[in-house]
């Protein structure tokens, strides 16, 4: 290769063999760090904020006081059992509108006089907060635990009807004809061709389906105190009416955990999904 | 310095040109209402060269962070959110310096029931756990030989809610009753239920704490004149109230339409406005009464109570409205 | 220009088992249409091999998608006497399945069961010769590897008629040859009709019991010719190269009689 | 065609010349008539439970009384400067959310590190009642419209960012590769290619941020009331509390009719994307 | 193995603007992994016009992927001396642009101001006989072309180097012997160095200076031949048959050594 140098950039050597030995801490390094930072970040500048004095620490209490309530929090049965009662809550309202929403959604997006009729009114149900179906929950269910999953599903069906919605719309044509070729069936296109190629929109439609079950289940859970079962959104309005700062920043950062393993849940199955179709570098 | 609450902070500067007064779209608020609808507040204030920016609240604890975040000056409030801003700040952020309003709250119950006994194995809505009337209920059951537990278990299960919830649920067949103040017995009246309790019966003179004035303590100190022209609009207020009850009502209903696009129907008001009085007198015996049920029926936490130099502790500072009272030619109101 | 009337008579004594009459295609509207068929007509015999050849844009696509009922002509009538296996001109593979998969969910749309369906999607790789390929996922695959998939895709609907798309075009002359005698071999086992669309002139005859001309603006059949040459016939004999060069210089005709 | 008709099914006859003619009338028909039938459906069925006297009226009233109440309304002016304040935070709030949540979210997207730190986050914040944030809004802006906005951004940007880096994600990596080689720098990529192959699921991201900011909105308009501007939230909520059902109900009508027409903005502005990117027939 | 270094001779007095050195590529890891390249060596000349034939799969678009740096070989080094232009094997059209718009967004990204674009995006689908289609989006244009927007657009980047892979696979002959003589055209005046794949070995021969046959599994260089024919060339000539049937066979061997 008597190459003349001045014309020709290298562009890329080939990696050494060290790059291969890094495994594993690396790996786990690289994931960890970016998080680690995160948090220090955000403590760090609370605290700092809190040391300017620039509120008195009961409106504004310090880190440390909230994860110290925090750690109290957690060393209570009432917590635990707290969580419980609203995972459990979350779960099967989720599920309930998974069902109904992806139902909704296929039924929308393939009917189209369906579609004319109500696919609108998907997104009007959505901006419909969820405490003006307080009363019409306590209607129909009572003071009963029906009535906050009725919130909840209220909340997260449309938009994971929306999901399904777009992910159908921009199925490609050319799948569909496919399906078409291949003599499927309306069920079979659905399933075999039409829903997996609308996973990815799917999935954004859960997770956003999932923050606003969790949202309308916050103010459900207003609705319904039953009997010897603390909840999370008891526990925040009561932090709220009590003018607790620092137990109301720890049910938040609660709040915030939960959301954000659920999320992990969520973006992890999306990246499987997307390294299975190549469209992201395993 | 002026309205943008978090950019001037009054309080750091010496003179103030408006003071910020709080307050619910809220029948028991009353004075508030009339005052601000006729100006009283803004006359009072004139001489000393301030105006008056009021702030209509949906709920106490939003009321209660405005004034630990500086950017409320004076509010009209319940006593539940009174005490939870004494203690929660250790004793330190607000004082009580007026009375608005005593009364009006009942227990109302599905016709048929006549006494407490009636009560066992029935659900009961109280507005909001650990508020007065959830205390109150919880109190009087105690006393009953009923039990009730905070999670709503118990001979009698108690079931916090919020009014307008409560009534759907009484409609709907699934609480049989309900412990609130005024609107809400009236509407609950009007919807067939009866009064079992009449919680005037349950206090000397028939007369409890029901909305109540506090003030920013730092700006209790540094404005104490403001203070007391706000008063003196409260008293103008109150004398209003008294001497023409309609035009009161009137005005009343004008102003919660205009902040809230909802008012009250003529009836339920009539109903309501005769069960309440407005009164100066922030009747802190009443409070620290209740305070004291709330800690026995494990709402509130003792120690936080003392660590806040206790109840009534320094919450009150009656001065301005004794002084005010007095130049009107009126008795003093309790000391606690 | 009744062409295809005219040769009819060639497949007159077989059971036509395809039949397009005068059907024309036209898409958009107003100025902004484009005539993509006009007055097509061709018969096809049950059993028999169409190969069609014409310029860029002519319409080749078009006319399958017609014969498998994916679009509705703008005028004339069609008649298909059986079910359509079609090879799009595109590989589409699902890509979130395996090629394996994407083979076998052609079977088991045709109703085969599932513990079935492995073994005879392995085996119609093999006969693509994508052997040991079968776990791999679209994106892993080359351009032509891709192609194959979808040919044994096509081949596993196990439908009488069968429409193909440039189904070789992006492969090697070996594997192509390959694949012709894969093709004659199942056409002739299986008894199937086959419209296959090509630019190579040389393949139309190779496999074509008639070669079909097109030309374009609009499209439309401008020449037939059945193909008598003895099976099995070699691409690059002097007897195929020949008639291509005929045909091939029929076709420059046409689209310079028209472009001109 | 002397074809033997036994074997052979005919598919398809040329369209007839009337199908022309049929033209506007019968387009806006086909629009209008499932719509109608639909407000029918519910209407009747609303009327119908009514009079079955299940529940007293002074909680569900009739369709009549609720629509009487809304044909009131509309009248007044108080309703009208409603809407408007409404909408104009509505429409701020989103605007500022779209701004953030759309720089948010290509960030997240592209910078790993920051993907990892903060990503999860984006669905924890999305999860956090609106009602939870209203300290930190008096704390930081005190009882200002700014407040409001603060809760509507918070509400709506997470859900935005999400619609962006769920669209990026799944922008096919063929597209990214031709950017490349065409030589675009990252801002043109991400203008010229990512984005608009983006687009379908960012406008997906857009009407649930819409729906996110609607409903924050109608929770932060408590928070700052003022008397010579009323406000949509605020009806809502007092229509609430003071127990007027068919107030609450008209009201809620309102938001529904808001969310439906804002709905039908996003899903015109997404078909026509659909149309010309050849994923729907027009 | 190395052949590239035994013809490195014929060109060694040319400047080499691209040069490849034990180049090797491996997808995935462990089992799973494919050796898509192996110990690739290859220096093209400025100005040179290299072809590459070999069988579906063995490794070509990989090897183009590296050279426009979209990619990143597992071992070796590779030296490109300018700017990189790459026709993809499949077209990728952007759907939301109008087949011009596709062309002038090449041109936008290599800074041509915008009222120029549109002309020159016109001159450049004109080139490739779609004159008139310049407002039509992707999906309303047949998959020939589709390619043709995409060469067009390959063109439009006006880049020292062009990679070309397949470009004419999907389009019959007479435009493909237009766009041969289009390619050609563009090579001699504007100087550029190209690469370009193809299944069709006469169409190797008919525009390469060298073509060069690659091998599968490893995929690899297997046999290199300058072309010293006189241009212009013409695809039917006996001497580019006769060439293209010494190298077919050539390749064939190589692929049944393999195989077998
Ligand atoms: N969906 C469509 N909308 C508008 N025009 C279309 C559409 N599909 C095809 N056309 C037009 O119809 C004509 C025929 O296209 P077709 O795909 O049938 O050509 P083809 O013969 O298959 O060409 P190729 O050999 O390039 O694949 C072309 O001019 C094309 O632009
Ligand atoms: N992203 C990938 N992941 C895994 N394997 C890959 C990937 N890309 C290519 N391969 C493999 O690398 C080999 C070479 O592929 P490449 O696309 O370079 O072939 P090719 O010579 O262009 O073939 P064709 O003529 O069919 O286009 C193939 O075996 C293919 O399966
Ligand atoms: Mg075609
Ligand atoms: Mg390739």
């Amino acid at each position: 290769m008597s190459a003349d140098g001045s014309i020709l950039t290298p562009v890329v050597d080939g990696p050494s063999a060290t790059q291969a030995d890094a495994g594993f801490v690396l790996k786990a390094w690289g994931w960890a760090w970016p998080k680690a930072l995160a948090i220090v970040l955000v403590l760090g500048i609370w605290q700092v904020v809190v040391w300017s004095g620039w509120r008195p620490t009961y409106v504004l209490p310090s880190p440390g006081e909230t994860l110290q309530t925090l750690w109290g929090m957690l060393g209570t049965e009432r917590f635990w059992s707290a969580i419980q009662t609203t995972m459990i809550r979350a779960v099967i309202g989720f599920a309930l509108a998974l069902v109904i929403g992806t139902a909704v959604g296929v039924l929308v997006a393939r009917i189209r006089p369906l579609r004319l009729a109500v696919g609108s009114l998907i997104t009007g149900l959505q901006t419909m907060p969820s405490i003006a179906w307080f009363p019409l929950a306590i209607l129909l269910f009572g003071l009963d635990e029906q009535a906050i999953l009725f919130v909840v599903v209220l909340g997260a069906a449309p938009s994971i009807a929306n999901g399904v919605i777009s992910g159908i719309d921009h199925v490609p044509p050319s799948f569909v004809r496919l399906g078409t070729v291949l003599g499927a069936k309306t069920v079979s296109l659905y399933r075999d061709i039409v829903l997996p190629a609308a996973m990815p929109a799917y999935v954004a439609g859960l997770t956003q389906g999932w923050a606003f079950a969790w949202r309308s289940l916050m103010a459900g859970e207003l609705l319904v105190i039953i009997a010897e079962r603390p909840s999370l959104g008891a526990n925040l309005e009561f932090a709220r009416q009590f003018s607790k700062a620092p137990l109301l920043l720890a049910t938040m950062l609660v709040i915030l955990i939960i959301g954000m393993l659920v999320d992990g849940l969520f973006s992890s199955y999306a990246r499987s999904m997307r390294r299975k179709r190549g469209l992201e570098v395993a | 310095s002026g309205a943008s609450a978090s950019s001037d902070r009054p309080d750091t500067a010496n003179d103030v040109s408006t003071v910020r007064l709080g307050f619910f779209p809220n029948f028991t608020h009353a004075p508030a209402l009339v005052g601000l609808q006729e100006g009283l507040f803004k006359a009072a204030l004139k001489p000393l060269g301030v105006t008056v920016t009021p702030t209509a609240f949906n709920a106490g604890p939003d009321a209660v962070t405005a004034l630990f975040a500086d950017s409320l000056d004076i509010a009209y409030i319940g006593p539940n959110p009174t005490i939870n801003a004494y203690v929660q700040s250790g004793g330190q952020a607000i004082k009580v310096i007026a009375g608005a309003a005593s009364g009006g709250a009942a227990l109302v119950v599905r016709p048929g029931i006549t006494d407490a006994q009636g009560l066992k194995g029935r659900s009961i809505a109280t507005p909001q756990l650990g508020n007065t009337q959830d205390v109150a209920l919880r109190h009087w059951l105690q006393q009953q030989g009923l039990t009730a537990t905070t999670e709503g278990g118990g001979d009698v299960s108690i079931r916090p809610q919020a009014n307008a919830e409560g009534l759907a649920a009484y409609a709907a067949g699934t609480i049989d009753g309900a412990w609130v103040p005024e609107p809400w017995v009236s509407e609950y009246l009007k919807a067939g239920a009866t009064v079992l309790v009449d919680e005037k019966s349950l206090w000397p003179e028939g007369r409890f704490v029901t909305t109540n004035i506090i003030v920013r303590t730092a700006f209790l100190d540094q404005h104490p004149d403001i203070v007391k022209a706000v008063l003196e609009g409260h008293l103008a207020a109150l004398d209003a109230i008294a001497n023409d009850p309609a035009a009161a009502k009137a005005a009343v209903n004008a102003s919660l339409q205009g902040l809230t696009g909802s008012a009250l129907e003529q009836d339920v008001l009539d109903q309501a406005w005769s069960q309440v009085e407005f009164t100066a007198d922030p009747l802190p015996a009443t409070l620290v009464a209740s305070a004291d049920h709330a800690v026995a029926v494990g709402l509130l936490d003792q120690g936080e109570i003392e660590s806040a130099g206790g109840i009534p502790g320094t919450l009150y500072d009656l001065t301005a409205i004794d002084a005010v009272l007095k130049a009107a030619g009126k008795p003093a109101v309790s000391a606690p | 220009m009744t062409v295809a009337a005219a040769v009819a008579g060639d497949v007159g004594l077989a059971l036509p088992i395809l039949s397009i009459c005068n059907v024309g295609k036209v898409f958009g509207r107003g100025d902004d249409s484009t005539v993509a068929l006009q007055d097509v007509s061709l018969d096809v015999a049950a059993g028999e091999f169409v190969t069609i050849v014409g310029a860029s844009g002519c319409g080749k696509s078009t006319l399958l998608n017609l014969v498998a009922g994916l679009d509705q002509p703008t005028s004339g009538t069609m008649q298909i006497g059986a079910r359509v296996a079609f090879m799009f001109q595109e590989a589409t593979l699902l890509p979130w399945m395996t090629a394996r998969q994407n083979v076998a969910l052609a079977l088991k749309l045709r109703g085969m069961p599932k513990r079935e369906r492995q073994g005879r999607a392995d085996e119609l790789l093999e006969a693509v010769r994508l052997e040991g390929w079968g776990d791999k996922r679209p994106h892993e695959l080359s351009g032509g590897m891709r192609q194959r998939v979808a040919l044994a895709r096509c081949l596993a609907q196990d439908a009488p008629i069968v429409l193909m798309d440039e189904p070789l075009g992006a492969l090697d002359a070996m594997t192509r040859d390959h694949l012709h005698d894969e093709i004659e071999h199942v056409w002739r086992a299986q008894g199937l009709t086959i419209i296959f669309v090509t630019h190579n002139m040389r393949e139309a005859i190779r496999l074509g019991d008639r070669v079909v001309l097109m030309g374009s603006h609009p499209g439309r059949i401008v020449y037939e010719e059945s193909i008598p040459l003895p099976h099995p016939r070699v691409m690059d004999s002097p007897d195929v190269a020949t008639r291509a060069a005929s045909l091939t210089a029929r076709l420059k005709d046409q689209g310079h009689a028209h472009v001109g």
